[in-house]
């Protein structure tokens, strides 16, 4: 009969979830689905997760779409679903390990940053080897997204990573240092100043996401160096791009948030129709939903889109 | 006599919950004399002086003054409108001076720009004032009118209340058991107070349970029995222990309530 | 000495006082009103307003839903959803009975939680030495907090707030923000996992952390109403003073209740193992908003002294029977916040009401 | 009189900041009597009981119980000892029942396994105690002992506490103005108490501002002042008038203080 | 009525009076040592102890760091940094100084400034009346505050627990969770930035944000210690009956702190835009811890009616220089947490001592 579905995000209050939610609720009326969303209270909550899958259990949903909070503590309650016959997959963020999903649709975390990193490198060119770099993270907890992106960054922009799953182990001396944003606007600015303060010739600056680089451009702006600093950032939402346009942001790496619930709940419905399970893109142990580097200012050696492409695709 | 009561009651209730505190209570009184009430405790003694200075609102019943109906809501109203009174806790701010308690709810505020617009207080005039009226009273000896209230002992603080009450009573003045926790020294200066400002001519409620101290200094006496008013007496004409014999109900009482 | 007949009174007016009546004051005696019967039997029973709130929306809800939500399973679920907060709501409850309140309590229970876990993976200890370390350690954190507010006299809501920090930061510190794995606690110590083992009879699905919730909310109901440690707790919350001046030790009673406050959260840290599968040091980071909301929808006064336990787990009831009747109901989660808070604020509301009309 | 003093005081000090409540005070009861003390307000009355019966530590000086010099670290441990106070703010939980407040501290547990192991309390037979003394003690009419005190009215917690008091106090039995707030009819009720407690053969110490009171019970009256006993008066060879007197420094005292 | 004369003490004994001496208690007259001035002086000003903590802070992260950190700009980043704590620890301030507390000052704060940001970009309304309507709405959501508190009697706390969710949700449900970008306001409706502006002299920055911050505190200032409103604030927090009784308004007085604080969290909301320069429904998520501990920190009493504002404002830096210094330091951000919680619970036993000790 008709066929449920859950969409359980880290937050409910991060624009990139939000349009998450906007493309599998579009996908679930289209294709004659219901659907429920819930989300954890901050980024991190892993226990109103736990409960949402409890939920969706008792409630006999046929799938559920998950961004874990904690990639590692989920696992034992998505195991509960999977026995209960439930398809889960893995949204934008894979589990540990990842195969405790059915299938995992994501963006290339560690590529996202990856390709800023090397955008950042070919940019300066020569420079690259006395930049000073400031890396705007998420939250002190360290969550994976974070810990991929910004160990993505460093290993394109040819930095020793040493441990790959840890940040501020690196000894590198083109790294000022690290701060925390908690991914938004005021944490950006905040975590700007002090490492501006701690070293004021910084002109390379990573940061965690769009509303966190926003940030850091208020603070830039502040004394007066926005001019001279690139910015480089992860997401593609539309205000994201829309500041690449402006050039707030020099370059940023565009995820696909409706792409990925639109094809999460494609899934579903087939999975619900004929017990069939999605496959993962060739030679990687997910559905990679697609990166793209999106900036004005093509590099050579890194492929990227304009941010007239980027606006068309991006999501909110 | 033929004067006019200057504060009246007629059938006040009050009802806490489960208790009747008050159950259609009268209350006269009249031009410069000295009121006590008496009762037993849980009377309703404090009740009554509380719905005629606005600290409670009473359920039922109304209340003049001068011979107008008043509806007290706060005792901001009754204040305004003449009466002062010492509640039974006293009701000093712990924290502030003694100028500060006395002024509270009537600062003075600056003369001029200062004042009218900025609302800055005179605290200088207010201190002059506050000192002046301790020192005017007799009371005490207070070194520091900055002090706060809270370093003072209980007698100290106690003279403040009535001190303040008699400064700023303008028409009737309350005390309730003023006496209640103060030594031999400190009660009779209190009385001697209570004489002081009956003697400007300004009436006063006494409550007390100290039955000397009552019919020492009062005009009549008001006696209260279960939430009303069983009857009036004057003290030239009936002993303490009739009043005791009243007030606790081993005698019948008077019916008619004497006139001042 | 000379033993002196009773004496004579020296007023003459005390000797009336032989006849003096003995009638005491009359109160209304008019029939009262059904409403206000019932307004008396919710008076005289602190726990009833939650209890009847809960049965209330388990009606409504269960009309909404029908069997999605009267079932077995989905009653069941609804206590393990809420064990974790029934237990640390049960040791905030005994904080707040003093008076007190208690913000550590979350941080405190995920320490102990990677404790456990930590002791186990990083030193190679036994499980169960482990466990009682987690203990010790929550106890300690009591210990703290209760020598600041009882010896110190520091207000419980800054002392609490301070520890708060220091213990979640001494948590990420330590465990460096690293989660264990379920699987390789299944396989090297499932001790840990202990309370996340279930027994079903039916649909219903119960984990021993909830009974283990609901056998310590028995427990702590017969401690606070039937031993002399309980009635002391409930007249240090009172006044602490006249409990001092009437033969409390009212410093050893504060410290004891932060310190079994603190050996409390160190079992729900053991729990949340249970439920979680795994040891994450960012879990409970609502631990201490969720058993004060408990607490509050509970009817227990912050002020000390007066409510029932029983009252806390109701409230946490109310809050996951809301909870899940709200998401299976598909309504946006920030509805649920706000209904909550509509929700915490009415029942103090009608807990206010409730006494001034019943007196 | 050759018999020895039960409890005895030497040289107490208590500060607090910069008051000197206690300085270098001493105080005698002996076994049988009524001891009145009496003092201005702020004299350290209060603070002299508080030190005997372990409510505050003092800062120098000893207390002999029975000769033995004891160290009360709490009023539990003046409890144990066998000393029972009534304090000035009666020092009872609103919340609780009569039955609770007056097993505070020493509750009866149910006999056998319950009580040993579960520690279970027996209501029931603190409830029958309870009941027993108050109705032993004659002192009020309580319809229910299970009743919270905060629904009790002034008086009827007076008599509470006092009960208490009386009913536990096994050596001596320590009251702070037990009768401040209370109307005629509850003193007296308060004070017959008192000889009824001596009649059982326990000393009792009065504190009391009330001097025709004080006359009437008191065996012998301590004077207190500026923080020390100034001496001890016998009321059957000094007025009340004389005692006054020295207790306001309007007289000299007599400089040896007088046995029982 | 018959004028008697003064009557005649109805007791013998009363007559000795007259005579009686006039001698008061000795004090202990022997000198005060150094320290004990000392107290003595802490104890008078209520503030000192943070002014003299934050002074002594500066110096040692000032002897650690050098120029990078004691150097105009830095200084003047950190008062950049704590411009918003500052001005919603002011609101905390005042309610607090009414023994109460108000935990929706960072909900209220965020809500007003997505209605200042959100009429504009999606009504049209012009930036001046859409300012107006986040005052309105902060007024609105303190009023609801204050007539809950006041005159329904619920303790602040709880009520301001429910309005914080209650606020915060209705913030994401309006918001939809969209940002509002610095560059449109800049292009459609600067007025909302105005508190970003900055004016410099030599190596410091000021941006407008911190300027109306200090003026607010000295206008708190000022009506604190020089109106009646604020002597009845504090004669409210420190015993509302007795307030009450000497002819405070009470009810009154707790709507119109209530009603401020709201407005003054609207400013702060206004003020936030500035420092952000978009309009961010996430932000101001620790307003509310950053705002209590800053009254904390600054000595000021969460039973209400004792401490001054300029504490709250001194709190605010200490915590400021603080973060600030630690992040330069380079140690972890944890480090910061847990140094802020032993310095909360050190700054109350530091005040609990000198209260104690001064006597
Ligand atoms: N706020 C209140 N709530 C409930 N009951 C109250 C309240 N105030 C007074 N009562 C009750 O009302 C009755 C009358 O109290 P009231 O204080 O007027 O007596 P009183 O004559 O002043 O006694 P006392 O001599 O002891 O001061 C008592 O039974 C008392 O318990
Ligand atoms: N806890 C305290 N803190 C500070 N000062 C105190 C304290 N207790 C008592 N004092 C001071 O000690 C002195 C003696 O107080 P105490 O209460 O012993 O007097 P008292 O003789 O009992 O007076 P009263 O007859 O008014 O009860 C007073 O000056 C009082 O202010
Ligand atoms: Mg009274
Ligand atoms: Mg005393």
């Amino acid at each position: 009969a008709d066929v449920s579905a859950c969409l359980i995000t880290k937050t409910d209050t991060n624009p990139f979830f939000v349009k998450m939610k906007e493309g599998a609720t579009a996908k679930a009326k289209e294709l004659g689905m219901t659907l429920k969303a819930y989300a954890g209270k901050i980024d991190g909550d892993s226990e109103t997760q736990v409960a949402a899958i409890e939920t969706c259990i008792a409630d006999g949903a046929k799938g559920i779409l998950l961004t874990a909070s904690d990639t590692q503590g989920i696992v034992p309650v998505v195991k509960k679903a999977r026995d209960a016959g439930i398809l889960v997959i893995a949204l934008d963020t894979p589990l540990d390990p990842i195969d405790a999903a059915d299938s995992t649709f994501a963006t290339d975390n560690f590529l996202a940053g990856k390709l800023i990193g090397q955008w950042a490198a070919a940019t300066l060119g020569n420079a690259a080897k006395d930049a000073k770099v400031a890396f705007l993270d998420l939250t002190p907890a360290q969550p994976t997204v974070g810990v991929l992106r910004d160990q993505g960054f460093m290993t394109g922009f040819g930095m020793d990573t040493k441990d790959v799953n840890k940040i501020g182990d690196e000894d590198d001396p083109r790294i000022v240092g690290h701060d925390v944003t908690n991914g938004n606007e005021e944490g950006g600015r905040t975590a700007m100043e002090n490492l501006l303060q701690k070293d004021p010739t910084i002109n390379v600056v990573y940061t965690i996401n769009e509303p966190a680089a926003a940030g850091a451009f208020q603070s830039l702006k502040a004394v007066g160096r926005e001019k001279d600093v690139l910015i480089v950032s992860v997401d593609g939402g539309c205000p994201g791009v829309k500041n690449v346009t402006e050039g707030v942001i020099g370059a940023t790496s565009q995820q696909y948030p409706l792409q990925m619930a639109a094809l999460g709940m494609e899934a579903i419905k087939k999975f619900a129709d004929s017990g069939e399970k999605p496959k993962p893109t060739e030679g990687k142990n997910f559905f990679d939903t697609g990166v793209s580097l999106v900036t004005d200012k093509p590099a050579s050696g890194v492929e990227s889109i304009d941010t007239k492409a980027g606006m068309e695709k991006c999501w909110g | 006599m033929a004067q006019e009561p200057i504060l009246t009651a007629r059938g006040l209730v009050k009802r806490y919950g489960r208790v009747t505190a008050l159950d259609h209570a009268d209350f006269d009184l009249y031009p410069g004399e000295i009121l006590a009430v008496i009762g037993d405790n849980g009377a309703g003694k404090s009740s009554l002086i509380k719905a005629i200075s606005g600290a409670v609102r009473p359920d039922e019943g109304e209340i003049r003054l001068e011979g107008q109906a008043v509806h007290f809501r706060s005792p901001i109203d009754a204040r305004k409108a003449g009466i002062e009174t010492v509640y039974q806790n006293l009701a000093l701010s712990p924290a502030l001076s003694i100028a500060d308690n006395m002024f509270l709810g009537r600062e003075i505020r600056k003369p001029g720009f200062m004042g009218q617009y900025l609302r800055k207080l005179d605290h200088k005039a207010m201190e002059k004032t506050a000192r002046a009226k301790l020192t005017e009273l007799g009371l005490m000896t207070i070194q520091n009118i900055n002090q706060a209230v809270e370093t003072l002992s209980g007698g100290q603080r106690q003279g403040v209340a009535v001190a303040r009450a008699a400064a700023f009573g303008s028409k009737v003045v309350i005390m309730d058991e003023p006496t209640a926790a103060l030594g031999v020294k400190e009660s009779r200066r209190v009385l001697e107070l209570i004489l002081d400002v009956r003697s400007r001519g300004l009436p006063i409620v006494l409550i007390s349970h100290n039955m000397p101290h009552v019919f020492e200094v009062a005009d009549r006496i008001h006696i209260h029995r279960l939430g009303r008013r069983l009857t009036v007496i004057n003290p030239k004409e009936y002993t303490m222990s009739d009043a005791v014999a009243f007030m606790t109900g081993a005698k019948a009482a008077p019916t008619e309530p004497v006139a001042a | 000495m000379s033993e002196p007949t009773t004496a004579a009174p020296h007023h003459e007016y005390e000797k009336v006082l032989k006849e003096s009546s003995t009638e005491v004051a009359s109160f209304d005696t008019h029939d009262r009103t059904a409403l206000q019967k019932f307004q008396h039997f919710l008076h005289s029973s602190p726990s009833a307003v939650s209890l009847i709130v809960l049965v209330l929306s388990l009606i409504i809800f269960g009309a909404m839903l029908g069997s999605k939500f009267f079932s077995a399973f989905a009653l069941t679920l609804i206590l393990q959803q809420v064990a974790i907060t029934g237990i640390v709501g049960a040791a905030q409850t005994l904080v707040i009975m003093t008076a007190g309140i208690d913000l550590s309590v979350g941080a405190i229970m995920v320490l102990s939680s990677v404790v456990m876990g930590q002791f186990v993976f990083r030193y190679g200890f036994p499980p169960s030495i482990a466990i009682l370390c987690g203990f010790a350690l929550g106890a300690l954190c009591g210990y703290i907090n209760g020598v600041l507010v009882a010896r110190m006299k520091l207000p419980p809501f800054i002392v609490t707030l301070g520890m708060w920090q220091i213990v979640l930061a001494t948590n990420f510190l330590y465990s460096a923000n690293e989660t264990i794995r379920a699987q390789d606690i299944e396989a090297t110590a499932p001790m840990l996992q202990f309370f996340g083992n279930t027994f079903r009879f039916g649909g219903a699905v119960l984990t021993y952390g909830v009974i283990v919730m609901v056998l310590l909310v028995a427990l702590l109901w017969y401690v606070l109403n039937h031993t002399a440690w309980g009635r002391h707790l409930y007249a240090v919350g009172d006044d602490p003073e006249a409990a001092q001046l009437s033969g409390v030790n009212v410093k050893r009673m504060l410290i004891s209740v932060y310190v079994l406050s603190g050996v409390i959260c160190a079992l729900a840290g053991w729990a949340l193992i249970g439920r979680l599968g795994s040891v994450s040091p960012t879990a409970g980071q609502f631990a201490n908003i969720e058993s004060i909301t408990a607490v509050v929808i509970g009817g227990i006064s912050l002020f000390g002294g007066r409510g029932s336990i029983l009252g806390m787990l109701f409230g946490a009831l109310i809050v996951g029977v809301f909870s899940l009747g709200l998401r299976l109901l598909g309504t946006d989660v920030q509805w649920t916040y706000l209904l909550i808070g509509v929700l915490i604020i009415a029942a103090v509301a009608i807990d206010q009401w409730i006494r001034k009309v019943a007196g």
